[in-house]
């Protein structure tokens, strides 16, 4: 776990959850966000639950940046909004990236269950590059320390 | 420490050397009490079970019959949750796609130890009639129904696992009728694990290796696929062919005799032609004549790009046949084929299929056709190609007295230009062409067309090494053989 | 007499002789006049009319730019029977298949001057909504409707039309804006006609290459496809070589100028590599050296197999492909794609389309890789991985005391083998690879691996030549597009 | 017109009909029929309807041999079964092969409108090997000389 000191934009913990090892996509994506002046904790692949809960109480995070390739995120993601809540940071945005289900369902019903029925707050199809993530993410953040709350977007 | 290290058991100080039996056999009944079904596995059994199966059904021995037949292996990735599933796919792969070798991907929860949580996707994936597993989770299954899946297709099975932890899964499939297993311990060490020291996944794969050990033993050969190392972005194929040689030799210390060696595409042709080429000669030295391990059996396969694949399926064939091309100028035995919608997600068993259609009409058209890697051939055929439309250009202009349209018009009626199936009929129809046993035209009856001596002696002789080459003479059904021998999908067909 | 001689016209005394103005003119009535719609056609405004269109809608300006740009074109083969399914496709073609060039594909009734027969068919098939013929029935469209065709796309359009009668047809389409035309008169004698002479069909096809004569005159280049001969079953290129040879000198005494010539894959890649670079330099030495056609811009097009192919689809990508790859070792300019479908029927245009997009990948990946040809850089890449990897292997195995486990963990600890983007944190991650201007993958910088002094000088060497070629240092976005760039199309994207 | 002698087993006209160059397929079908014993009437390419009637009287043939790939076959081909029997050789047998349609519709479909309407003896698909017309035609002759009608097979 290595993390970088400026938290002015944001911290953000990330990592390829669960049982998945696939981890080209979220280095390149945490260069991104590094980039851009976030501070990065990076937990690289086969990061837990509790490891991402973990870091970020630690840290102070702001979000969650969660990267699933393997096809497995159903079996790794249901139950992480509800953990973080029980941890005491309920609030924290969580966005996931890289490639959610096996074979391509309509991306309107994967958006429906990692975000309105798992809580996710964004979720980005495999061939996102990371600027867009960013700028919403930059957008998420100053409107959460305004006060507002954003869930449900993209 | 993180569930995945659930599975792990002390570690001896490293080394190559074989495993005694009584390491392993104490190690074995660790392994096997991991999970219940691993009260199934009999050695004995299983050894009798292989034995009684066609021996082209084993993995060694259908990759040395192709090595001594010439003949080229493709076989594709894939795994599903259920064994109906699973059952359906290989035999979809095999009697459709034509695979010489089938796979079985075991999915990531088993290759993570996690068969409690892997229980429960495949009874749910078994109750919604749905494949919610990104593999075969071949430890829940159990040996009786993996030997189901194995007996349901007439090739052999490889077992496709990146793993550290691959002892009771390996078990499993073994037993169960698999012949060979993806390894070993540096790829999986560098791209499927984070904390697993290599001390670790090298002592867990030893255990693979002597399991091998005593396979052979009881007379059934094994077969192993060696990855070496590699990330699916950019690199050196040097430093996958010297972790292939680490991985070998580590396997042969324990008794494995029998590797495909992997090589990958990267994408320069020069580069790529090079690294299988390489890898073999480098491998072959060491295994075979440094650490004296003369009865091991290496052949080459070629990995395609392993790297991101464009979403769109019709570039994707341009890259699949691309890989093809440049492992057939290689000499690579094997192809190892992701499918066209590789870039999409987990590949239905049609467009599957399909990939290994176009590979096999790459690998049809190749077959034999070895001179590009020489200069020296394309020089030489180049130079006869301009000799002979000199001396046809030369002819008829003369008889048109430097007139084209004169020098057409006689060239024809006298036959210095001619052509086989014309509809016309200004078009004298003598000359006859078939293909050589490279797929070379060339010119069986030149009828009136004025072929320079030495290009006319040079068809002669590459026809002749065809006839002899297959003991027949060169007859109008060959030359109805050779209009469709690419429409079938190999260029000579002899 | 069979009823396609109806629009014969007498023929004078055969010469490649340039036509005197009388001659074509007094022609000229005579061809306008077979059909009502031969009364739109009007040469000056013709030349105004392409004159208004933006430069690179001209073929033969187009294949100009990709010459000298070292861009290779692709062009499908497309016709269908209305206007409005003709536009469909062609804007298909470009805006989806990203066609360099589009065609269209004239009906065989027009090409028999079965311009009756084929009015007919044409309503019909706009009445039924259906396309019931094999081509485009240009004369019955005429002029403007052609110019609206053409108008729908920003690429040019090549008219493809195998006929021993091409005069109205080509008067239309180049009066309708298209700037091309497949020819000529030796491959539509020998495959198009039956009893049709030589000297018939060249008197036809001087009228096209007079009336190109007339364009250029006007400031209008207009450009020609050349076929040569061929028969669809396996026949030497040599021949077509010469006719091609034959046919474009014909052209070039009327005035044409821009020659895009034919080579055909017949399957063997030493003859198939050889033959598009020895119809290449023949051709220019004959056309532009030995008749003096000093100005006359040669390009060499590539035509897959164009016999018998399978109707299975994946299996003709394989034969699409490998047209492709053998292409561009050979130095092809252009190809003209027979979709995948060919053996199935006239391609529906998504599958025409996606084709397009399989050989773009194809010519992406080996853009600039022309060293295959030479045995040299392939003797000396296999040389220096052979080195390296010994070089690797000799200092793990001596740290690791020749046990290859402890050479393993130790090698990997110190950094002697190393990878980019491991998963694993046993991976120092110290390595840094780039793609070199070919595409081969050169160390940026070995960490700590023992890559031989030689090896990594030649790497830099590589590297350097990239950097100066680009202008621009090598950094991690190059390392972020070098892992994307295969999926993208192009191996290297400078 | 080339025609060969020995009328025993049979005398075939064959021709690719209406503006059709492909050749080939008719060649090979050609020489199979002469290896198996049949004399051959060869027309070659872009034979008209009259020029296979005119043959077939001429030489007293026993079937036409019709071949069709460019897609023009619905042009060239109605109208033929009338033309034969106008010229008094209705009886004869004709099949037709190579790729009768644009495209491929259901065989089933094809099959319909060539031999139920427009009064063909036997049509075959484009991969069709020599061999099985050829066994059909023995047959159809054999039978034809046996007096019994055929029509509708295939
Ligand atoms: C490379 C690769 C591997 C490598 C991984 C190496 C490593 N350690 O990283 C290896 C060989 C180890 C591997 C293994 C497996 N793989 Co794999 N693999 C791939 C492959 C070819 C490319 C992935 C990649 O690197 N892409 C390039 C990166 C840069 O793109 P990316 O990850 O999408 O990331 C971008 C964005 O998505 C975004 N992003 C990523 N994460 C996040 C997160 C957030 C919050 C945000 C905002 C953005 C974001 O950022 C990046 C910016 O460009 C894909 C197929 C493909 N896509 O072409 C299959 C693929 C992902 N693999 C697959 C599978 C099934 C497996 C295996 C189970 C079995 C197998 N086939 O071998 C094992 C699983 C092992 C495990 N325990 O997880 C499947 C997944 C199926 C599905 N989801 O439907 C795929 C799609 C292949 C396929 N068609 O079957 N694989
Ligand atoms: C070679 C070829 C040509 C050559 C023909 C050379 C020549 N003079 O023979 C050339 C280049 C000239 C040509 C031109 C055209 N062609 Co073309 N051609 C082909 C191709 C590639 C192969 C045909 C072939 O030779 N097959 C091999 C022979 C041996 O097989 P066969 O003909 O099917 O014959 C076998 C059986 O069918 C059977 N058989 C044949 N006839 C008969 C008759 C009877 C009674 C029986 C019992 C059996 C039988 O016997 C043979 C035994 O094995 C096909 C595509 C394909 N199939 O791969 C397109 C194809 C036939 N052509 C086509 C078209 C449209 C054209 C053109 C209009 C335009 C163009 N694309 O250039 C022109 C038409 C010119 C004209 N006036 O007719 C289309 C037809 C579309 C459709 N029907 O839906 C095809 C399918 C290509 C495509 N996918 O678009 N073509």
């Amino acid at each position: 776990m290595s993390s970088d000191p400026s938290p002015g934009k944001g911290t953000i913990v990330t990592g390829v959850i669960g049982d998945d090892v696939h981890v080209i996509g979220i280095r390149l994506m945490e260069y991104a966000l590094r980039l851009n002046g976030f501070s990065v904790v990076s937990l690289g692949p086969l990061a837990q639950k509790k490891e991402f809960i973990d870091a970020a109480i630690e840290t102070a995070a702001d979000a969650l940046f969660i990267s699933s390739l393997n096809g497995h995120a159903e079996l790794h993601i249901p139950g992480l909004r509800d953990a973080c809540v029980e941890a005491g940071i309920g609030n924290i945005l969580i966005y996931a990236g890289g490639q959610l289900t096996i074979r391509r369902p309509d991306w309107e019903e994967v958006r429906k269950r990692f975000v309105d029925e798992l809580g996710l707050d964004r979720i980005y199809p495999p061939n996102v590059s990371p600027d867009e993530p960013i700028r919403d993410l930059e957008r998420d953040i100053r409107a959460r320390r305004a006060g507002k709350s954003t869930k449900g977007a993209s | 420490m993180s569930e995945i290290s659930a599975g792990r058991v002390a570690i001896p100080p490293l080394s190559a050397d074989r495993w005694d039996d009584a390491r392993f056999d104490a190690e074995r009944a660790k392994i096997l009490a991991t999970w219940p079904t691993g009260a199934d596995i009999d050695l004995a059994d299983a050894a009798a079970f292989h034995k009684k199966r066609a021996p082209l059904t084993n993995v060694p021995r259908k990759r040395a019959w192709a090595k001594e037949t010439g003949n080229v292996l493709i076989q594709p990735y894939g795994g599903v949750t259920t064994l109906a599933g699973q059952t359906e796919l290989i035999r979809y792969l095999a009697e459709e796609g034509g695979a010489d070798i089938v796979p079985t991907t075991i999915d990531s929860q088993t290759r993570n130890l996690k068969f409690a949580a892997a229980e429960e996707a495949l009874r749910a994936s078994e109750r919604q009639g749905a494949e919610l597993m990104n593999g075969f989770p071949i430890v829940n299954h159990g040996v009786a129904k993996t030997r189901q899946l194995v007996q349901a297709v007439e090739v052999p099975v490889e077992m496709r696992i990146g793993t550290v932890f691959p002892q009771l899964a390996v078990e499993t499939g073994f037993a169960g009728g698999m012949s060979s297993v993806t390894a070993g311990p540096i790829y999986y060490t560098a791209h499927y694990s984070r904390d697993t020291s290599f001390a670790e996944t090298i002592s867990n794969w030893q255990y693979v290796f002597r399991l091998i050990g005593r396979y052979a033993e009881l007379g059934v050969p094994i077969g192993l696929q060696i990855h070496g190392i590699g990330t699916s972005t950019p690199f050196p194929n040097t430093l996958l062919g010297a972790c292939c040689v680490l991985e070998t030799l580590m396997a042969a210390a324990q008794g494995a005799r029998s590797f495909s060696i992997d090589a990958r595409l990267m994408g320069n042709m020069v580069q790529d032609v090079a690294g299988v080429r390489a890898i073999r000669e480098v491998a072959e030295d060491y295994v075979c004549r440094r650490f004296g391990y003369h009865d091991a059996m290496i052949t080459m396969d070629r990995k395609s790009w392993s790297g991101r694949y464009p979403e769109d399926i019709a570039r994707a064939y341009g890259i699949v046949c691309y890989n093809a091309f440049t492992g057939m100028l290689a000499g690579a035995n094997e192809f190892i084929a992701n499918s066209v919608q590789e870039g999409v997600g987990i590949p239905v068993k049609e467009t599957n299929a399909d990939t290994l259609k176009a590979i096999r009409q790459v690998v049809g058209m190749m077959r034999g056709q070895q001179a590009m890697l020489q200069a020296e051939p394309v020089e030489n055929e180049t130079r006869l190609m301009k000799l002979e439309m000199s001396a046809i250009l030369d002819a008829v202009l003369d008889l048109g007295k430097g007139d084209p349209a004169r020098a057409t018009e006689l060239g024809f009626r006298y036959g210095l230009i001619d052509i086989p199936f014309a509809a016309s009929r200004q078009c004298k129809n003598e000359v006859m062409v078939a293909r050589d046993a490279e797929g070379a035209v060339r010119y069986l009856d030149p009828g009136k067309i004025p072929v320079p001596r030495e290009v006319l002696a040079y068809h002669r002789d590459c026809l002749d090494k065809r006839e002899a080459a297959r003991r027949r003479k060169i007859d109008y059904q060959t030359i109805v053989d050779d209009i469709f021998s690419i429409s079938r999908g190999i260029l000579v067909i002899d």
